[in-house]
């Protein structure tokens, strides 16, 4: 078939689930009808778009770390310790990296080798393995609501068995998690193995059963200017509200300016919101999703606190709906339990000091609400027009004629050449744009910003520039100065 | 400088973590070698063949996602099939899951046959020196 | 002699230092002449008042933690570790609790203790046993400049012995290091001993040397409405440059509302200023100091490191000149020096993060900076009617009328009439004005602010109110809900 | 309940900190007690005195500065020579320098004569109904 945002009918998708549900044997598991009534008997408190809902009506910020191993019952330790010692709001169950490539059998001598070795060789869960039983175990042992988190480029049967497996959110999208995590899959691939999911999801909806989909917002995590995460998280918000689904949480990942970040997640429920409507999809609920600093991170484990604090801050007077904790570990390895549930109480002590604060409108936040909204909409027009109205295949067009372009991405579908920099007080502009389709004043202001830095530290923006930017935050700044 | 010496470097496995990459490259290219750079998500085969193809003297790999210990397991032993066992192999980033004793991480990955072992944070402005030393490139080092 | 806001003449001084260098036998070492030179011989770096007048115009945020133990090697380790490990900017040598009240005898067995049981047994440096030889080689030993910090009511003999013995810097001021610090001491006493501190410095400032001088910002710490701690601050300031103290830095004890804590700041230095001009010493250089959330902190250390990392990034905004750090040992004990070095290390992270960012000026904090003027205007121009025109009287005068009260204080000086609690958006308001001199608006505006949060509540303002707030941050919090 | 049961409260040594004891003595006032609160600063004459002065039951020692060891030395021989040995006594606070083991600081307190000893961070609602217990008084209390 080709590409096409256009609902799936319901025998292309019942041929290609019989596909899908072979790839693994734990695919024989899944029983949809089965899984239905499962979900229709889980308490309204473990369902994710319930309490993102509420937490959205009632203003305040919730918690959600990142966490997985390889093992069952170690798992569920983790998830519970995370909620009781770390105070959690919402789990997430983060998928290892074979099983994300769809390998498997790499997952399987991942987990034997963990058993073997008496700790996770795995840097995630890899739920496929496991199969729906224990995902289900994982579900129950827990009293908060539950996410898949991962990095998948084809996730047909991962969601497939997490679904079934009662978990109620899954996070992803056929260009967020393709650009960032692989290297030679072809968007057309990934876009159509999201619709998959999406369909399933929206399946799940047209049954009566809530499930939460979350965009990848940060990408690379490493100098992304805000209108390219938010064009790419609108654009698939849209490509899964076509497939039927309801409620989307929309990401981005903490740049590190404070007005510029608030800006950032601001434009991006406006703007998502008017595109939803614009399309026709209206009655999907969107909610936010703030990350804490993604790209690279100091090694002392009390500057890592001061990042993650930073985030939570940003994140509180954002008002976003959820936050995604990183941890004192960040920049060593995969955390222990008490190092993560440590950056979720870190977190939520600041988040529950800012509660009942906001940021007041200011000449500076509307300037920059202003500019990222004219910037995403220049990126979503232009992919519309290339795909002749159809945003599935634009995307992919987008892509190609690198009119969409993400910083540092390892996949070739991606142009990369675009170079993000940062200006003078530390907000993430453009020092090359590549093909993007911006006018000639936003352009004009990106380059003003960033000659005033260049100005103010003596020397010519370029590539040494952003790779000091890329070390700053691990060396304890945000501006990466030139060194003396 | 007459002929520039040739490294491959990569990132192992089903590894994408690609920024770390770039600036190796970079900073490899500006201290004048010839990079080979094989990217994200390489194959332990992809470092032996890009290695002989190329007649490089040295192999960094780079390992930042945490399965690292599996996924450099046996890249000596095909090097020596390959004929080019002696070559020279660095490998770097966060090299298993989790915090643990670097001496532990350094000494499991040299027994796999790595000749040096870098920990997260490393600042190329020691590893560079040290390749040229290895490579008997100090003279001639520009 | 009659308390008087008026220079005092070369004879009183000198038969007054006559009879402070007798109280503890230390004082024979003082010799002024030679101070004087050795002042001179400090490298610039070491010099407290040109470090911060430097940051002043950079428009940066120094960080500087507290920290003194008993014994001279070890306090020297302690300050080294905290320079060369936390990164400190500045570095203080607090003094331990019996020195500050004169107790040089308890003080000589807390050393004696701290050597036998190899540990301090002082809750700080006992700098007036240890005489100024000692304190010479803690300065020597140290490549940034270094502040008394105390709590001292007559702290004659320590300043006499602490800046003989090298330090640039020295905390304090007669209502101060009094009302928080103190039970039974009238305030003639203290502030007269406090204009021979004031004097001394002034004296040093004649013959060349600048010595920073530093009036007590947070009070209790525990709930202090800013225009309360503002108008301390200014009346000390003014008390202090009339002795001929020319570098005077006024501090601030967050609170705990971004937009209240930033107006806080900005009121204080800008009406320190217009008060200064008013009085004739226009002359005198005017710093801030944010000291991180002085009440009760959490137990648990990465709640803690929430709250520190939270002020630094208030300090950062409010452009603070220093700021004073906590550490996450804050809720159990005097911090190791690595803890204390941790603190530092988040608090500058967090500086350094956002040195290059600003708050956008907005209606909300005008109006909090207007308010908090007027304030501080009604309560200091109340003490210069109470002193018919004399400041030193009338602030006497002013704490024996209650038009100058602070809250939870121990002095018995001290009112203790009025009662404040936060706002719905965790400002600090009162609830209670005592005695307080302010106009019905002023007043109308706390009411209805602290109406809106009973409203919210539930509940109506009362003691128990006051509780849940003084209790509220070490339980995660900013405002005290009430338990459910 | 007929008769206030009394208890004498403060802040020993050269200890200034008078938030917690405020909150004590209207916790415990609120909770059917006399209170005797001599405050900050307190000596142990003091504590003594106002035992005897108003026949308190209990005498309630706070030490948040860290000096408390030294200072509460010898208050339990005071009580005996002033024939009020039997008396109860509570501690609590920030009852040393630093953070040092619970369990060594709670004994190095009851080795003085402490009959029970809280470490920061007590919850009065803890320490209300272990007094009245304490007090015999659980079957009259509020
Ligand atoms: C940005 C980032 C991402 C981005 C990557 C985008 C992209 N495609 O590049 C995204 C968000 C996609 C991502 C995904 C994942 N990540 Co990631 N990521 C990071 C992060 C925050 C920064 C990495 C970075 O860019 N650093 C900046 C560059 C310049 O530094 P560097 O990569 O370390 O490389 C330098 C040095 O290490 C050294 N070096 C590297 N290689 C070599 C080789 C030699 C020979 C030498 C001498 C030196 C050397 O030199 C390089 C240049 O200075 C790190 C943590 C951190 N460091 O703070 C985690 C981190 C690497 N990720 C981690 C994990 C687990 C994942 C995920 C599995 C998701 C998850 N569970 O959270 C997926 C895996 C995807 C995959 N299949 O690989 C873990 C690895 C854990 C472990 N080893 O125990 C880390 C450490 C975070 C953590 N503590 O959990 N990640
Ligand atoms: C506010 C504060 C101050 C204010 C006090 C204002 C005032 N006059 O009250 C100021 C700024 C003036 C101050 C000064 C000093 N402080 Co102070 N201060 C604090 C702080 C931050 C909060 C104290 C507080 O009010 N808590 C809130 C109240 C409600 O709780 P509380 O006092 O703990 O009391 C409760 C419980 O402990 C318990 N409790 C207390 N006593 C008793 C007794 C019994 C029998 C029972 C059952 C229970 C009980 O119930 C109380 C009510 O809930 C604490 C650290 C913390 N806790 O976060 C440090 C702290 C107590 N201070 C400390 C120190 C060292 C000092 C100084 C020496 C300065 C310095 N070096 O930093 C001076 C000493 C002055 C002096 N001579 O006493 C140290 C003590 C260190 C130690 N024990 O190892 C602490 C722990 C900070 C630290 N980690 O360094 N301080």
């Amino acid at each position: 078939m080709h590409l096409k945002n256009e609902k799936w009918d319901m025998d292309y998708f019942t041929t290609m689930r019989e596909n899908a549900l072979r790839e693994w044997p734990t695919g024989a598991e899944v029983d949809m009808q089965e899984a239905l009534g499962y979900h229709k008997n889980l308490p309204a408190e473990k369902v994710f778009s319930t309490k993102l809902a509420a937490a959205s009506a009632a203003g305040i910020t919730l918690a959600q770390p990142r966490a997985g191993v390889a093992l069952i019952a170690e798992h569920i330790d983790l998830l519970k310790y995370l909620q009781d010692v770390g105070g959690a709001d919402l789990l997430p169950t983060t998928i290892d990296s074979y099983s994300r490539l769809n390998r498997y059998q790499e997952a399987q001598t991942g987990i034997e080798e963990s058993r073997a070795h008496g700790r996770s060789m795995l840097n995630g869960f890899p739920a496929v393995n496991h199969g729906v039983g224990a995902c289900r175990s994982v579900v129950e042992s827990l009293d908060v609501p539950v996410q898949i988190r991962h990095g998948t480029p084809d996730a047909k049967l991962l969601a497939e068995i997490t679904l079934a497996g009662g978990f109620t959110a899954f996070e992803g999208g056929g260009i967020s998690y393709n650009i960032p995590y692989a290297k030679d899959v072809p968007l057309s691939r990934s876009i159509s193995d999201w619709q998959y999911v999406d369909r399933l999801i929206g399946f799940y909806e047209e049954n009566g059963v809530s499930i939460n989909r979350e965009p990848f917002g940060p990408l690379t995590g490493t100098l992304v200017p805000p209108s390219i995460s938010n064009a790419v998280g609108i654009i698939e918000a849209l490509l899964a509200a076509e497939q039927g689904v309801k409620s989307i949480s929309l990401g981005y990942g903490q740049c590190g300016n404070l007005i510029q970040d608030i800006a950032a997640l601001r434009s991006l429920k406006e703007q998502a919101e008017e595109y939803m409507t614009r399309f026709g999809y209206g009655t999907a609920v969107i909610t936010t999703v703030f990350h804490q600093w993604m790209g690279g991170f100091p090694q002392d484990e009390s500057k890592a606190y001061g990042v993650i604090s930073w985030g939570a801050a940003t994140a509180a007077l954002a008002k976003a709906t959820k936050v995604i904790v990183k941890t004192p570990h960040e920049a060593i390895g995969i955390p222990t339990k008490e190092a993560n549930a440590a950056g979720i109480q870190t977190t939520k002590q600041i988040l529950n000091m800012l509660k009942d604060q906001t940021l007041p409108d200011t000449v500076q936040l509307d300037e920059e609400v202003e500019f990222i909204k004219k910037e995403t909409a220049a990126l979503i027009e232009k992919a519309l027009e290339l795909g002749e109205g159809d945003l599935a295949l634009g995307a992919e067009r987008a892509f190609q004629a690198g009119t969409l372009d993400v910083p540092f991405a390892p996949s070739r579908v991606n142009a990369g050449k675009i170079m993000p920099a940062r200006d003078n007080s530390g907000a993430v502009r453009l020092l090359n744009f590549g093909n993007l389709p911006f006018e000639p004043d936003i352009k004009e202001y990106h380059r003003q910003k960033i000659a005033e830095r260049g100005c103010s530290e003596g020397r010519d923006p370029s590539f040494q520039m952003v790779i000091d930017d890329i070390y700053a935050i691990s060396k304890g700044m945000l501006v990466g100065r030139p060194r003396r | 400088m007459e002929q520039q010496p040739t490294v491959v470097l990569g990132v192992i496995g089903a590894d994408v973590h690609a920024v770390g990459n770039r600036i190796l490259a970079y900073a490899l290219e500006q201290a004048g070698f010839k990079v080979v750079n094989i990217g994200v998500l390489a194959s332990q085969e992809e470092f032996i063949n890009g290695a002989i193809e190329t007649g490089a003297l040295a192999i960094l790999v780079s390992s930042l996602y945490g399965h690292g210990e599996m996924d450099c397991r046996g890249l000596r032993e095909k090097a020596v099939e390959a004929g080019i066992g002696s070559i020279l192999m660095y490998v770097g980033g966060n090299l298993v899951i989790g915090k643990r004793e670097w001496d532990e991480v350094e000494s499991v990955y040299q027994q796999m046959g790595f000749d040096r072992v870098y920990p997260p944070g490393t600042l190329l402005d020691e590893v560079i020196p040290q390749l040229r030393i290895d490579l008997g490139l100090v003279e001639n080092g520009g």
